[in-house]
Order: C-alpha cells, then structure tokens, then sequence
C-alpha cells in the first residue's frame, strides 16, 4: 500500500502543505480534494470567492455555468473579474483568474444558463454542486439537478447587508424544496439589482460555500446539512439554526407518491406555473424588498 | 397574555419600520373558539399584522399564514419543528421572521 | 447644499451603484468611503481579501505593509497572489491585484516590517488599522500603534480551522491589551507554518476585516466592538461572545497611573522582556498547539 | 457536586485527546479553607488538570489560573465579567476555554 503522500507531486506537496498540516486534515484529505470535480453556478459575487478558494485548494476541476458578461457594476463585490475584462464572458474572466492562481486545477467554461436541457447532465459529471446564483427559478432548478443527479449541493444567498448559507441532498438531510416547498409569489423577490448589495457580504458566504465544499470532498468536520447559517452583516450577528427534517411530501427528494419531479422539465413546468422566471438581475422589475 | 421576543431579520425588517427587534411584547390570548385562552402560532401572526406591521401586509401574510420565502424560527429552531401554526407560544419564546434570500 | 451623488463621477456611480442601493448605506456612506485611507499589516492569508475587497468598495487609499515574499506555500490561502507573482515581494503582487480590481484606488505598498520606528507614523496616516499579521509580537505592537495614534484597530486571526476576528480601541471598547494583557509564553504560540491552516479560513475573517472596516468608516450598522468573534470552521459554529470593559490598569490604553506604554519602543522593550519576537513563519520552532 | 459543561476549541482541544465537549461533567466540591462545598473557577481549572487534561499541563494552566494565551467564556460572556478565579460555578454553568489565535 503506497502512502497517500507518495501520490503527490513534490510542486503539490510544497503548495498544499498549510492544509495538509491541519490535524485530522492530512494528505489523505488533500488526494480527496486533488480527485474532485466542483460545479459552480453562478460567476458574481458568491462564484467567485468560491471558485477562487477551491482552486487555492487543489481541486482536480472546476465547471463554471454562467451566461452574463463582466460589468462595471459587478465589479465592487466579484473579485474574480478584473476591469481589463469588463465585457467578457464571466466564465471566461472567472477562468483565467483560477488559472492564475492555480494551473493545476482544470477549468472547464459553460457559457450558458443553467437549464433543464443542461442541468442534470453538467449535475451528474461533478462531486459537489455551488449553487452561486441570483434568482428564485434557478435555485429550483439547481435543487432538483441535484436531487435528480444524486448530488450534494452548497447553497448561498447574499442580500444588502445579509448573508445565508446552507447544505442540501447530503447524509439525510433535507433538500431545498423541503425547506422551502412554496416560493416566493411574483413582486416579494428582490435581486441585489434592485435591493443592493455590499461585496463582503457574498464574499463570506462565497468563501463559506469553498468551505462546506472542502468538508464534504474530504469527510472532514461537520457540514451544514440540517442546519442553516443565518448572518446579519450589519449587526455582526451569527445564527446556526437547526432545520426540519427531510419532508415525507416533498415533490422532489420524497421518492414516494407525493414525488411529482421526475426530470428537470418538470422543474421547468413548476416554476412557469408559479410564475417564477429566470431573471437576468439587470432586467428585474420586482419591489425592494 | 404572553410575552414574547419577536425578531424581523433579512430585510422583512423594512416592513416594520426598519425596527429589527421587539422586546417583550404583550400579545393578548385569543378570543374565539376552542382555542380562547392561548396564543397559537397563527393568532400571533394575525396579530402582528395587525399591530405591529407597518406597511404591504401581502409580503408578510398569505392565505393565513406568513408568505412563501419567509422562514419561521421558534428559538431559534425552523417551526416546522415545533408544528408550525398550530404551536402554542410560552412566555419568552423567541420567534424570529426572516427573508429568504435569493441574491447572490 | 450639494447632494452626494453630485460629487460621485458617472463611472463612479455606476461601479459603486449595488451598494449605495443599500438601505441605510446610499451615497454618503459612498463618498466617506472614497475619502478614506487604510493601513493594513500583512499581505497574506488575511490581508488579501480584505484588500480586495476594500478596492472594490471604493477606499481611497490602502497602504500595504509586509517585507515577506510570495512563496508557493503561500497561494492556497493568499488569493491576492499568483503563481507568476512568485517570489516578487508580497506588497507588490497585491498592489497589481487591487489595481486590477479598481485602479481608482491608491495604493502605497511598504516593503518593511511593522516596527517601533515606522509605526506610529503609519498609523497616525490612516482611518482605520486591519492587523493581519501573524504572531502575537506584532499584535502587541499594532495595538500600541493604534493606541498611541488613536485610530479603530479591526484585528483578525486564524489557524487551522479556526477564526477570531474582532475591533480594538473604538468606541469606548477595549484595546488588545485589555483583553490579552499578558502574552502567551514561548512555546505556547502556533503558527500557521506549524499548525496548518485551510485556506478559507484566513478568507472568511480577511473578508469580514473588509466589512468591519467599512461599517466604521461610513457608521453604517454596529461593529464588532466591545464583541469577539470566535469561529469553529470545521463545525461550522459561530459565536460572538461580549468581552469585559476597557481594563482600569491597562498598560496601554488607561492613561493613568498603570499606563507604561507610551511609546513603540516601551512596546518594544514589552515584547523583548517577555520573550516575545517577531517570527518569520517559516522559521518557526514552537511547538504544535 | 455541580454539574457544569466544559468546550476546549480553538487547538485546545488537542491537550484533551481532540475532544471539544464534556457534557454534564460532575465536578466535586473543594475540600479546603472557607470555599468549602462549592466550586470556584479555581478550583475547576486545577480539578480539570487532574481529571480531564490529556497531556502538556504546562500549556494549560500557569502560576495557578490558565494560561496567558487561553480565553475563559463562562456561558458565552468573558470570565472577566463574572470575577475570573473566584467566580463560583453554578449548575449547568457552560464553561468554555479557546486558544488565542495568532495566524494569518
Ligand atoms: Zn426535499
Ligand atoms: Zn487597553
């Protein structure tokens, strides 16, 4: 049996030697980590930090899902776009700034929404899925790909001054949907377009969901499955709060009659029927709220 | 009568005049049916409507419970546990309302 | 009576616009933050994302202090470094960074370590002092620099997979003294170099440095003042605890009769006398705790 | 005899076979002087030592109170607050001891 060290590159050991000195972390850890495939969705102000900590990490690859291009406006708080790149894809910026930091992590560009037609293929090639977007109907989406595909997800959420972070479909625990079963009626939502934004509050929660992510590939710690961080950024407030158990009627997760989600298409159908659309955060029209 | 905390946190707070905390607020039992005497989950709702809310009930409240994309802790536990509307508030429980987030 | 916005240039205002949408925050908020200059010490693991982040948010001016170099050791935490910055003094690597990010934001790197001679004179040139320094000698020496300029100190830390974060000397709190007025016997102290550290831990702390900053700067929200942050990353448990007043026999901050620090070389001979020295971290010889 | 429960975190918790919590831990009375029958922080941090401390005194407890470098919480607040060594611990009193961090 070789040890786990004799696996790593002597360039690897050097570089990831901070990690590998953490008790209980280790070089067993870290090959876990060097063997993932992470997808990210979403290249702001969560996917960034996100993706920017994982490479650091040595994840083996990276797939970023994004369909925005890098704007003035964005760069306050997504410290993987650059002003030279104001106008590219957000794939693209948030790629060459992996690279930078790491060449070793392979990054794979998905210039796309994340869709029913997409979803559960890019859901089922990675270990664990970020979700790092900006709207209601994605977040249903990604969950159900999720589900469908088998795949922890670590789901953040940044508004003006505060912060939320969960883990869902991991170990037992509930998914998204069991959480939330209704969403939100049209005119409630608000986007950081609408309601601002301060760029350390997805800066944490991005550098959190890196975090939740590390646990999960390397089955250190304890994750945040069945608990969910609720952070209050003006105040400096912190809560972990336990959430229910998975939902003997959720339509997603339950695999008994109550199950109505069997594709992403159906997903699709039930954010269309609940008049959820997948904003562009430029193009919002709801209420601050 | 109980007395309780009751919080709104994660923007919700801009519906009540940007006041995030409410100490020890008397909330008087409900009067009607089998329930008088107590205060269950959905009359303190109601009442909060009521007496506390300041502006566009429709984003707090819904077909008589608080609307989809607000989450219930009853100290500082989801109130699914707890049973949701039917639980029966105890002097100094802790009951915070809070917006689901969706930005990113 | 001119309005803020008028004072902000169009280009301005379209960059910070998400976060001046922010309840509470707006444009004067803005425009104390575009006055405003910060000292932070330390360009690593710490200082890197509060770097960053305070150039997206529009300070005026960072001065950057650290002597150390980019070592490949190092970029799994330091995101504001890449590999082609290797070697390049780390004040340097993150100047190009912030640049890149926000070239409205001045920066004065200062290839140097924090010492009794350019001290005061750093402090005293700023609004607010981030410690993201990585040994308890410089910590005390930090906090004497503030004491003795009168500027809010927001002083991280971090190690394996912990995190501590709080703000020293502002209003009416207490200063780093109050709370440690003894240091920890040689021996005691684990440094990264020895006890590993994961890379989004510094990153969480060094982002929150970003936000405490800014929530004294533009006195938007309550800072963490009085308070410390005490974070378990690999339970994901987070607690702010309430800290005693300021100590009536401070050594540094009490301005009576137990004051004894009133100079950094009072600070200096403090730390010489207690066997306390400004380590390199990869010189190091302390024991794992 | 009280009842208290005690955390070691922040690396601490390396001294104690990586353990974080002891919960419910009967600590008994002292025996000595005027204290007589009830348990101060002092006579806690020395009945930890002997009891519960895996190994390294040296980097817990100094000149008879806990190490410079190790912050006390007693139920979430600084012992300074509650009177440090002569504090007397009460029933289910949560007793938390974390290492000052340094790095960065
Ligand atoms: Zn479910
Ligand atoms: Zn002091």
């Amino acid at each position: 049996k070789i040890p786990y060290e004799a696996a790593l590159e002597p360039s690897q050991l050097k570089r990831y030697s901070r990690q590998m000195l953490i008790h209980n972390f280790g070089p067993s850890a870290q090959s876990k980590l060097l063997d993932s495939t992470i997808l990210i969705i979403g290249a702001g102000g969560l996917g960034c930090p996100a993706a920017l900590y994982l490479a650091g990490a040595g994840v083996k690859k990276i797939i970023l899902v994004d369909h925005d291009v890098v704007d003035t406006s964005n760069l306050h708080r997504q410290i993987g776009h650059v002003e030279a790149r104001q106008g590219l894809p957000k794939v693209m910026s948030l790629a060459e700034a992996i690279q930078g930091v790491n060449h070793q992590v392979q990054v794979e560009p998905v210039l796309a929404k994340f869709t029913a037609e997409n979803g559960v293929e890019l859901a089922s090639r990675c270990d664990v899925v970020i979700d790092a977007t900006d709207n209601p109907a994605t977040r249903y989406m990604v969950n159900d790909a999720c589900v469908l595909a088998g795949k922890p997800l670590v789901s953040g959420a940044a508004l003006g001054m505060n912060g939320q972070l969960s883990v869902y479909n991991y170990n037992s625990g509930p998914c998204y949907r069991c959480l939330y079963p209704q969403p939100p009626p049209q005119g409630s939502v608000t986007s950081c377009a609408d309601g601002g934004v301060l760029g350390p509050i997805p800066g944490v929660i991005g550098v959190l969901q890196a975090l939740e992510t590390i646990k999960i590939v390397t089955q250190v710690g304890k994750t945040l499955s069945g608990r969910l961080l609720i952070w209050d950024g003006e105040d400096s407030r912190f809560r972990v709060v336990n959430v229910a158990e998975p939902r003997s009627e959720c339509c997603a997760c339950s695999r008994g009659e109550h199950q109505t989600i069997f594709s992403l298409q159906d997903s699709e159908e039930f954010c269309a029927c609940k008049g959820l659309v997948s904003m562009e955060t430029h193009q919002t029209q709801s209420k601050p709220l | 009568m109980v007395r309780v905390n009751l919080e709104f946190s994660g923007g919700l707070e801009l519906l009540f005049d940007n006041r995030k905390e409410f100490k020890d607020v008397e909330v008087p039992p409900q009067k009607e049916g089998q329930e008088e005497g107590i205060v269950t989950m959905k009359h303190l709702i109601n009442w909060v409507k009521d007496n506390l809310l300041a502006e566009r009930p429709e984003l707090f409240v819904m077909n008589g419970s608080i609307r989809p994309g607000i989450l219930c802790l009853i100290n500082d536990s989801d109130w699914e546990i707890a049973g949701t509307l039917d639980y029966e508030v105890e002097d100094q429980d802790n009951i915070s309302f809070i917006s689901t987030l969706h930005g990113g």
